[in-house]
């Protein structure tokens, strides 16, 4: 885990407000789907750290993938950014996708909205792991711009919901699962909050497993000032009262030791 | 040249520490910081048993600082002296522990807990503005910041650090109170109470509606306080308050810190408290400082 | 759309005022700003007789923010009516006087002569933390707060608005002792006492040591004593501290306050007070706010 | 008298720590000698304009010039600005020196350090009036790194004083004007403290007239905050008591009128 100053390679819009960004750096041979990095915005009256998932990773050419939408002041300047200019970024932060736990299982990746960037770095390892039995993805977009689609494909056969019924089922990553009939051995999810709820609710019933990505207001990214805390069925084991750490004690919870 | 500073007894390599709550009981920032290079580790808040903090979002971030109301969520005494006091006693560092409370006996059974550990001092914590119970109303009220102060001076086996809130009308009394009541030193400022609205959702930003505001933000307000306390006090102070670099912890020494800690920046820059120690040092060398001493309260 | 707030029974065309000590008397600004599109000008502190004011250096710059120590240098109250509030009423806007003193008596006497005027509200600053005599004092304490008030309602035939100090313990226990003395509204917050030191030189930053901090690093601690004042009173509230554009001018109504004032940030952007007042209409737009008063202290 | 963002057309590196940047404004048409502007660092954490003398102003080209020493975080940002990039600037501020003062005079124009600047469009305004009856320069240095110096040789004979006597006269402006037994009718200064106290000794001694330009730390500069005040012998018109505002009043006074 360090900070750096990282080299943006290039920066594109995907869709409405949303970025894609290739970054240069050595943190990109340790990465694992479900990590995130920080970025520092360079604007010195904002400080904090800005979270981002690793979106693809590849580890040969120690590049970085993050894809963000522009919300607020820190992600605006992101999408300034060019080809070639500095980023300061820490990373890799938090836990990854179980990938131990798919062995001859039906994994289905679920990814709403700004949720899907993670799904695509999990998807190309759970491929390349070779030990799930089948992958499916599941990706909810609000309208038919649709953005890292196309890349998932290379790896896993994608579904497609939309909020407008543009593309694919009408409604969110549910309504498709279940108008398509897909049945999971596990769920990978990353997504809005309701979502989450609902894929936990889902893996209860269905008894399959469900892990869920978190997000939460952070301050430090590595587990110092307690900022960024979910709510655990059990005690947690660093903090001794019912909190788990999401960024590092996650992102990425099992759904059901967690209350959201 | 001469780095090293004492505080009611304790010898401290150098002065720079971090700031309670911060810094976790250093674990965590391990992973940047050489921690034998640092003349503290402060902890975050401990106390007599396992507290759950307040509900999320509990941090938001404002101009040039950052609102908290982590609401000093600990794993209680019991488990601080298992495993962090160990952590902590691997590295060649002094050893502060931040104590909180929501009654005076709290307090007491805490600082009696620790007094058989191998911690080097104890930082009272009667300052922590996110906490309903009100234990900051010890660190409003002169008549209350002297009695918490000498029960705890009763009990306390080691040098006893009263930290104080800024949001008070008249540091100077405050200083004056806990120093009357046998306090060993201070440590000032904590944060100042603040909030913030989401003006789209008209919702407050934190769920405990007030937090604290720490950062650079607050760095102007915590120097004159310093200052202010220095000025009404004989027992050395801790200065903390928006310290990012070299140059703001030379001036809370200049206005009357015997030592600095670095809080909200450790968030934004891992590295802070490191660079600081080599700062220090560069900063003796250019202006022929044998001694770090002399830079205590130098300013004119 | 209604944009219009009243305070205290005098109507302002919509809630966007200067902050005292940072507009003048309105004349210098209104190269950038036409002054007929705001709700007042509410004009730099007049005393009974001229004030030099303090030393240079006067004014320095921190993280987010500036501290000042302008020491209240003004023309005194006879040059003021007669050269300001002509220039002023050549406008349609409203116009506040912010009176100091030294003493109860400089106050009465600025009021008094204000009293025939054509000056729509008085501003009492009784929180000015850069003069000696020790006017903030009147600020610090509820009882003084009390007294003061209390004399200047006796006198003043305009509305009287009493300026808060936030170097307190407890903004709403002044809040409640302004209002139980007849404050008609109240204002805050004034500066932050503040401090810089130059560690090259290893002096102050200001010839007056300590000044107030303004700007939007204060912005969270002006908004947390707003709310906080604002559920201790039923006087309406002018809220500023940090107040740099429409988003911050919608927070602070939310927190609680009828009006906002743009004080440093003036300075940094001249037109910020016009552009608020479209991007105040803007919002009400976007969000199908009818009526401006809705806003007011409406946050959960 | 505006804010306006415009563009910056050049800079360069004159000597150490000096920059010389020129920016395209209409800001130039309306400028005169001694007046200054104020620049609005990009970097939010630093919100006050930094007053700059202006330098040279090119009416018909509508281009501004500016040099400036880097002491601090903004001149630091300023010196990293590149050719087509945004500068804030809040223009013209302040009243110029006196030209109507010189008419069958000799004029001594005096620059100490980084006061060297404005000296130059006085020095070429003073020629192009064409009014008084002879121009002189002396411009003191540190050490024999000179900047402008050519640049004012184009309109005035410019004379060098150094800290370390590498070049001309050694010692400061005062110096060498007495080494040169060169006497003035009316001087036009601008330097440090120290320079333009020992001018309004010297023209008070001589009964010749003294223009100074004055510094101080500015919050607003345009005469609403008071914080750039200087003393001055007689009540000021403005403030009705012994206190001138630089920004508005000055920046230039008669050195006899201001106490130093
Ligand atoms: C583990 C994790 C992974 C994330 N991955 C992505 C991703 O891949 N792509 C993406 O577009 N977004 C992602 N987010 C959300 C992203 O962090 C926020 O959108 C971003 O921080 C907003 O910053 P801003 O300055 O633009 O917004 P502002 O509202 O100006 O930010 C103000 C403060 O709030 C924090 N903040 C604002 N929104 C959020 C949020 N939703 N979650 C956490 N903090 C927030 C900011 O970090 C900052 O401290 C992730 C969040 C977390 C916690
Ligand atoms: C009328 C006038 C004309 C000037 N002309 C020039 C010029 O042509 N070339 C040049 O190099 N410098 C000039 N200066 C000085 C210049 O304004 C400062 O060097 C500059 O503001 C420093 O900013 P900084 O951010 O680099 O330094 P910092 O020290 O980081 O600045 C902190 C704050 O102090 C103020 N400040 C610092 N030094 C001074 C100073 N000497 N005078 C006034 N305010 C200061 C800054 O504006 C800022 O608000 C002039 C000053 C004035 C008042
Ligand atoms: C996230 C966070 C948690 C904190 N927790 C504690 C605490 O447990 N005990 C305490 O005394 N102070 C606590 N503080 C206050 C800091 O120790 C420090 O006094 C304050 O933040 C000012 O310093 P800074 O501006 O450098 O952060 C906390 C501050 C932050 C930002
Ligand atoms: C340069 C300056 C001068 C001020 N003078 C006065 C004054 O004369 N009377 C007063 O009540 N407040 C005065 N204030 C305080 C402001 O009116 C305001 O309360 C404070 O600055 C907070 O607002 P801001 O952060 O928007 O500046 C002054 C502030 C500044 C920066
Ligand atoms: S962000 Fe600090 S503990 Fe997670
Ligand atoms: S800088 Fe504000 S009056 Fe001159």
């Amino acid at each position: 885990m360090k900070k750096v100053k990282a080299k943006v390679i290039s920066q594109a819009e995907l869709s409405d407000d949303i970025y894609d960004m290739w970054i240069e750096s050595d943190l990109a041979a340790t990465a694992k789907a479900g990590q995130f990095i920080c970025v520092y915005p360079h604007n010195e009256s904002i400080l904090l750290p800005r979270p981002i998932s690793i979106c693809e990773a590849d580890r040969e050419k120690n590049i970085l993938r993050i894809v963000y939408r522009v919300v607020g002041k820190g992600t605006k300047e992101l999408s300034y950014y060019r080809d070639g200019g500095d980023i300061n970024i820490l990373g890799n932060l938090g836990n990854g996708f179980p990938l131990e736990e798919v062995a001859g299982k039906h994994v289905v990746l679920m990814g709403g909205g700004i949720g899907i960037p993670p799904m695509l770095q999990l998807a190309k390892d759970l491929k390349r792991a070779g030990e799930a039995e089948e992958i499916t993805a599941i990706a909810g977009y609000r309208n038919d711009r649709l953005f890292l689609k196309e890349d998932m494909q290379k790896y896993v056969s994608v579904h497609v919901a939309t909020e407008d019924g543009s593309v694919g089922t009408k409604g969110n990553v549910m309504d498709a699962m279940s108008a398509l009939g897909i049945r999971a051995d596990v769920i990978m999810a990353c997504g809005p909050m309701p979502m989450l709820r609902a894929i936990k609710q889902y893996a209860k019933k269905e008894g399959c497993k469900a892990y869920i990505s978190l997000e939460e207001r952070m301050a430090c990214g590595v587990g110092a000032c307690l900022g960024c805390v979910c709510k655990t069925k059990e005690k947690d084991e660093h903090s001794h009262v019912n909190n788990a750490r999401i960024c590092t004690d996650g992102p990425v919870f099992n759904a059901q030791d967690v209350e959201i | 040249m001469n780095t090293k500073v004492t505080i009611a007894g304790v010898e401290f390599k150098n002065p720079v520490m971090t700031a309670s709550g911060t810094f976790g009981s250093g674990m965590e920032y391990s992973q940047f910081v050489d921690l034998n290079r640092l003349g503290a580790v402060v902890t975050k808040g401990v106390a007599n048993v396992p507290w759950e903090g307040n509900p999320t979002p509990r941090v938001a971030e404002t101009y040039g600082g950052m609102l908290n109301a982590i609401g000093l969520q600990n794993p209680g005494v019991d488990v601080f002296i298992q495993r962090d006091i160990p952590f902590l006693k691997q590295y060649d560092t002094k050893i502060i522990v931040n104590v909180c409370g929501k009654t005076v006996e709290d307090y007491l059974e805490v600082v009696e807990r620790l007094g058989d550990t191998e911690v080097d001092m104890l930082e009272i914590n009667v300052s922590c503005p996110n906490v309903k119970e009100g234990a900051i109303a010890f660190g409003q009220k002169a008549g209350c910041l002297y009695d918490i102060t000498s029960q705890i001076k009763k009990k306390a086996k080691q040098p006893v650090i009263m930290k104080l809130s800024p949001n008070v009308t008249d540091i100077a009394e405050m200083a004056a109170a806990a120093e009357a009541a046998g306090a060993d030193a201070l440590s000032l400022i904590n944060t100042i109470t603040g909030m913030k609205i989401d003006i789209h959702k008209r919702t407050f930003a934190l769920a405990n509606k007030t937090g604290g505001l720490s950062g650079p933000a607050i760095k102007p307000v915590a120097v004159r306080m310093v200052y202010q306390a220095s000025r009404a006090v004989k027992i050395p102070i801790i200065g903390m308050g928006g310290i990012a670099d070299t140059e703001d912890a030379i001036e809370f020494m200049l206005a009357g810190a015997t030592a600095v800690a670095v809080g909200a920046m450790n968030f934004v820059n891992p590295y802070a408290t490191a660079e600081m120690v080599e700062g220090i040092e560069k900063y003796m060398t250019k202006y022929q400082i044998e001694d770090i001493n002399a830079l205590v309260g130098a300013v004119e």
